[in-house]
């Protein structure tokens, strides 16, 4: 009954815990407002063919309803409505609070991407990969514009708000490949926005994260979209400190804010810096980038074009790790950029 | 024209505006109102703690109350002008009651970061990494 | 002297028998006119024309929809569309429809009025509604915007579209709902012909006195939050910024505040039309007419209470969605209890086929089914898995084109002759209603299966697995459109070359039906005096003028 | 024909085109009146809804960087300009009066101290406005003020210029509509029978100095 119903209603394959009570309401509902419906309809036919106009001047009699009847009339949807509605309801909350053990992962929603991050290191970008069996929390944010985290198989949505997180758990019961869409509108990507949840055995999970951990797995997860390709250890900030360190940045750039050879890279993002030969400049990525690669084309003024050019030293990821490092460089100011994402740390919620 | 029945739920004509109508009920009221003024200023600026915003809307809804009825002339106006009025008033504290309370019942960590009880991100960044005290 | 009601109709008894269409043929004396018929008819014509547009914008979406991959169009364009389509088709055309166009005919003459409280503000609306659509106008022309018709911030405040002009635009024709509507109210109260109690009004009149409520309350709240995003765009700050601590589920609040009521703006009038058109077409008094009229004001009142339905995965708390969810379900009895009254209008009845007959049968299917998914989705667990999908796009296109245009379709043939004293051909009424009945089925329930499916809303390449649903509704749409073709042509042919009709060809006893058709500028020669309740159909004598001193 | 509810005799030189053909009486059209301005009233509240609403929010949810930056304010000013508002709505309350009193020269002294109170009101604004520029205390990505650095000041001025701001609008918008009825009650167009024009202008005046009474406690005192 319940195959037949799902099929014969185009539902998507019920795959985590609570999909089937969902998907039963849905049946009770459809049935009874058929069933219904078909009363109503049959009735006014009955009427149409009864009570079809004979003559030109045939009058009708003035009837009004007696109260019983408009009661009627009020009650007995009334008491369906409120019966779906708490059936619905007990089903919604139970859906809407993570049960306290559940594992996090940090979901981070981004002009058209999905990146995943696990408390405890790897991170992903449009793949998530979840044991079968266990509640799952994902804590969710955007870094730009709403986005929403839908998985039609296992029946959960959640809208993903930039600034603030909102938080929803599923429990993955069979194992498989599941396709993540964004149904919240956020721009011409909007529809290609998608995911893709691998449901694997708890073993084959397990498994996974310790290759993860030592890094052999080399291969980045899913298809990195050309935009931002994270490395594939440890976020991005604490990436670009190290690249940083490794290249000899912090020997000129001092983070404190204190003048060196070269300009301190505190508050540097989106500051207006005057150069050499006087012109204003907005220290966005675009600078950031172009002066690693040819530092000697716009020098701050005040300092000597010393720096030497990175071209081929370094990648696209260490690029990338090296502007998140110095967007994360704020003193204590209010924040002037666009709305950051956290940075990811265990949060334990009840 | 046939003297006829009212139509049932007529408005009733405000009372005719002859010679007999006095400005005195105008200075009571100006003057009440800067009293109150005067009340509210020192009632706010007195640091009362949570009351103050309640006191301060109190106050406030006298004075527009006094303004309503007798510089708007309410008192003697229709039946019709004065629901107008109240359904006005209703339907703007029923906006401000669900946006407050879903604001209020929110998921601790889905009000914005700086709000006092926001997300632990806005705390100095340092203190992220430590291991979060145990007991929530 | 004081004007006196003799002198008056003395004045007047020079046009007497001019109908309101031959009193004065220049443009000038259209375009400065101040009587509600004329008033009435332009709206018609200004929301026909952009209920075309509308429908144009409509069927190059379900173009696009044929391929799941970049067809037709590149993903910008998709997006200016769906945000067109819903701004010109909300903004544009559903919510002056029936109030504007209808309201403003026949309101006056069902209460035994000479005109509206305000004539001089009633044509100030018209024109601030044809400003309102320049500025969406000159918008789209400038590429329209991508927001989508819900403007949801942080996108609509940092999108590089042309947002702007569409805001304003949007915002402009909410002034000219507020002035009709407060007209309306104004009009119900103070001019309402002797002996016509609130108990003894038409049922229209009752649609539109809730949709005024309506439109007053809710309007300006869309106001200042359009005009928020406004500034923000313009100034750089913004109540809704989230890097400052905004918070864009505020801007879902205020926007909803206004948008649930608007729904219920765009169903009530339609809700009236079919009240009086049941009444007429089965010959039978209005069965529950007490809880029909109060059932509108319920709906007015009670809509304020539901907006939150609209945000149950949008981040809004849990407390908030089950409040908001229960409230949805009262709202909800109102439209069942109507329905349950409309069939019992049909007993023992004198039933005429005709064709707003046929638009009534497929409102009543059209409200029952989408007023059933509407209930479906405020079991908050059900929408958490429609939500933003196509179901919801089928559930509102259900109300909206399927009820509420449907409502229109048997309103304009009802008063057809009434506002045009013309006839419309029948039989090809008749065939144009199944034509839509079927298209509009053959669009939309794809679409509820799609939503069951997963496919996500405003997508514009979508995953192969939902293209041959997708191929069913744009099968639908063609043939909904061709449909509204036809009425297009007969009608624009009835009204140039149809035969002349006489003054009450339904015989109905609605109140409007009092005067001749079309109705002399003036309306009523006497005003009359009500005496018995609209739709009585006990005696058989000519529903002639009821009561004239 | 309705029942005539005004003695007939007490229209005599009333101007023929003021009782609209479809009124049958001119009581009834002034009760249309006053119900379509009340109406009107009604919009006008719930448009400052929303505002109330935005500031009822964060409020909530950033209480301290709300009470800090209202500190802030200048209070004096604050309290001047109620005191001015409060006034200007007594004054165009007596301008009614004589007007419906059959003093038009009283009417409309009353009506330019009104209007003069209103400039008052504007030039009070704009010295706080001044003020606030200078100490970068601004909306949104504008702001800098060194004296508040707790997060969401900036939501507090945005909150405080958007709510000013749109009530400085209505206060010119108001200006307007009671320079119009001082020329008409300079052509001697107002008296007792006929005063509903000078009301509806009183009325929107006195629904800014309504929503100012409400502004004031909220921005400056608590």
């Amino acid at each position: 009954m319940n195959e037949l119903l799902r099929r014969l209603l185009f539902l998507p394959e019920q795959a985590s815990s609570f999909a089937a009570d969902v998907d039963r309401l849905h049946y009770f509902v459809i049935i009874t407002t058929f069933i219904a419906s078909t009363a109503v309809g049959l009735t006014a036919i009955a009427f149409f063919i009864r009570y079809h106009r004979r003559t030109e001047e045939q009058t009708t009699p003035h009837i009004e309803p007696p109260l019983w009847m408009e009661l009627l009339f009020f009650g007995v949807p009334l008491s369906f409505f409120l019966l779906w509605f708490f059936i619905g309801y007990r089903e919604f909350v139970r859906q809407q609070t993570p049960p306290s053990d559940a594992m996090d992962v940090y979901v981070m929603g981004k002009k058209w991407m999905w990146q995943f991050a696990y408390p405890d290191g790897p991170n992903a970008i449009n793949v998530l990969r979840v044991p079968a069996g266990r509640n799952v929390r994902l804590l969710m944010t955007s870094r730009d514009v709403i986005h929403s985290f839908y998985v039609p198989e296992f029946r959960v949505k959640k809208d993903v708000l930039p600034g603030r997180y909102t938080d929803q758990w599923f429990n993955a019961v069979t194992p498989g490949r599941y396709q993540i869409l964004c149904s919240q509108y956020c721009g011409t990507g909007h529809s290609l926005m998608r995911g893709e949840v691998i449901v694997m055995k708890p073993q084959d999970y397990e498994d996974w994260l310790a290759a993860q951990k030592h890094g052999l797995v080399t291969k980045q997860d899913g298809a990195p979209t050309g935009m931002d390709a994270a490395p594939p250890l440890g976020n991005l900030v604490a990436q670009g400190r190290r690249v940083a360190a490794d290249e000899g940045c912090l020997k000129c750039h001092s983070t404190d804010g204190t003048r060196h050879i070269g300009p301190t890279w505190l508050d540097l993002y989106h500051r207006r810096e005057k150069l050499s030969d006087g012109t204003l400049v907005d220290a966005d990525e675009a600078y950031l980038t172009r002066s690693m690669m040819d530092p000697a084309l716009e020098v701050v003024d005040g300092f000597q074009p010393v720096m030497p050019s990175f071209q081929g030293k370094l990648g696209g990821p260490e690029v990338a790790a090296l502007v998140e490092y110095i967007k994360s460089l704020r003193s204590d100011a209010v924040q002037t950029g666009p709305s950051e994402g956290p940075a990811y740390a265990p949060v334990r919620v009840r | 024209m046939a003297e006829s029945a009212l139509p049932a739920k007529e408005l009733h004509q405000p009372e005719e505006h002859g010679g007999r109508h006095s400005a005195v009920p105008y200075f009571v009221v100006w003057i009440a109102l800067l009293g109150f003024t005067a009340l509210t200023y020192f009632t706010g600026t007195a640091h009362l703690g949570p009351w103050a915003l309640a006191i301060a809307l109190c106050i406030a809804v006298i004075k527009s109350g006094m303004v309503a009825l007798v510089f708007m002339h309410l008192k003697d106006s229709s039946g019709a002008t004065r629901l107008v009025f109240a359904t006005s008033l209703v339907f703007m504290a029923l906006l401000l009651f669900f946006t407050v309370a879903d604001v209020a019942t929110r998921f601790r960590l889905a009000t914005p970061a700086g709000s006092p009880f926001g997300t632990e991100r806005s705390q100095p960044a340092g203190l992220l990494e430590h291991e979060l005290p145990e007991e929530e | 002297m004081r004007l006196s009601e003799s002198d008056s109709s003395a004045l007047a008894g020079a046009q007497r028998h001019l109908s309101y269409l031959e009193d004065g043929t220049t443009v000038m004396s259209w375009l400065n006119t101040r009587d509600h018929k004329r008033i009435g008819v332009m709206f018609l014509a200004a929301v026909l024309f952009f209920f075309f547009i509308g429908g144009v914008f409509a069927l190059a979406l379900r173009m696009k929809l044929l391929q799941p991959g970049p067809f037709l169009m590149d993903a910008l364009s998709y997006n200016r569309l769906f945000t067109l389509h819903g701004v010109v088709m909300i903004f544009l055309f559903l919510i002056p429809a029936i109030p504007s166009a209808f309201g403003n005919f026949v309101l006056p003459l069902m209460i035994g009025a000479r005109d509206v409280a305000f004539p001089r503000l009633n044509l100030a609306s018209f024109y601030i509604y044809l400003a309102g659509a320049a500025i969406a106008i000159f918008g789209m022309v400038h590429g329209g915007a991508d927001t989508g018709w819900t403007f949801y911030t942080p996108y609509s405040s940092t999108t590089p579209t042309q947002v702007l002009p569409i805001l304003l635009g949007a915002f402009v024709v909410g002034f000219s709902s507020i002035l009709t509507g407060l007209n309306f109210i104004v009009t119900v109260h103070t001019l309402r012909a002797p002996g016509l109690s609130w108990m003894r009004l038409p049922l229209f009149v009752w649609g539109i006195y809730a949709t005024s409520i309506i439109q007053i309350l809710a309007t300006p709240v869309l106001g200042i939050t359009l005009l928020i995003v406004a500034v923000e765009r313009v100034a750089g700050f913004g109540m809704f910024d989230p890097a400052r601590g905004g918070d864009p589920v505020l801007f879902q609040h205020m926007f909803w505040f206004y948008s649930h009521p608007a729904v219920y703006i765009m169903i009530l009038p339609g809700m009236g039309v079919i009240s009086e058109t049941v009444c007429a077409y089965s010959r039978k008094n209005a069965f529950g007419y007490k809880a029909i009229a109060l059932s509108s004001l319920g709906i007015a009142f009670v809509g304020f209470f539901t907006w939150g339905h609209h945000m149950f995965v949008s981040g809004q708390s849990t407390f908030n969605a089950g409040a908001f969810g229960i409230l949805s379900m009262i709202v909800g009895i109102f439209t069942a209890v109507k329905v349950f009254n409309w069939v019992g209008i049909l007993y023992r009845g004198a039933i005429a086929f005709r064709t707003p007959f046929a638009y009534i049968c497929g409102f009543l299917y059209f409200l029952v089914f989408g007023g059933m998914t509407g209930v479906a989705l405020a079991t908050t667990s059900l929408d958490i898995h429609w939500h933003d999908t196509y179901f919801v796009i089928a559930h509102f296109h259900f109300i909206m084109v399927g009820a509420s245009m449907m409502a229109f379709l048997a309103g304009l043939h009802y008063w057809f002759p009434k506002m045009f004293g013309k006839t419309y051909p029948e039989g090809w009424g008749l065939v144009a209603a199944s034509l839509i009945i079927l298209g509009f089925n053959a669009t939309f329930i794809p679409q509820f299966l799609l939503g069951n499916f997963g496919m996500p809303r405003r997508y514009y390449q979508y995953p192969e697995q939902f293209q041959a649903l997708n191929v069913a509704s744009t099968a639908g749409a063609t043939l909904l459109g061709f449909g509204l073709l036809i009425i297009l042509i007969y009608l624009f042919i009835a009204l140039r070359w149809g035969p002349r009709c006489e003054a009450n060809p339904w015989g109905s006893k609605g109140f409007e039906w009092m005067t001749d058709s079309p109705p002399t500028t003036h309306n009523f020669d006497e005003i009359p005096t009500i005496t018995q309740m609209p739709h009585d159909y006990r005696t058989h004598e000519a529903p002639g003028v009821i009561g004239a001193a | 024909m309705p029942h005539e509810l005004s003695s007939a005799a007490g229209f005599e030189g009333v101007p023929e085109e003021l009782i609209g053909h479809h009124f049958s009486s001119l009581g009834r059209q002034t009760e249309a009146m006053r119900l379509g301005m009340w109406l009107f009233l009604a919009t006008e509240v719930l448009l400052f809804a929303g505002l109330f609403c935005g500031y009822a929010v964060y409020r909530f949810q950033f209480p301290l960087a709300f009470q800090e930056s209202s500190r802030h304010l200048n209070i004096s000013l604050g309290t001047l300009n109620t005191l001015v508002l409060i006034t200007s709505s007594f004054t165009v309350a007596m301008a009614i009066h004589y007007a419906r009193t059959d003093k038009p020269r009283a009417a409309a002294l009353c009506l330019i101290l009104t209007i003069l109170f209103a400039l008052g009101f504007l030039g009070i604004k704009a010295v706080e406005y001044a003020e606030h520029f200078r100490e970068h205390a601004l909306p949104g990505k504008y702001y800098a003020a060194e004296a508040v650095k707790v997060p969401g000041a900036a939501m507090f001025y945005t909150m405080y210029f958007l709510m000013t701001g749109l009530h400085g609008v209505h206060v010119i918008a108001g200006m307007s509509v009671l320079s119009y009825i001082l020329w008409r009650t300079l052509q001697g167009r107002y008296s007792s029978r006929y005063s509903v024009g000078i009301e509806l202008g009183g009325l929107y005046w006195h629904l800014v100095d309504l929503v100012w009474i409400f502004l004031y406690p909220l921005l400056y005192l608590i």
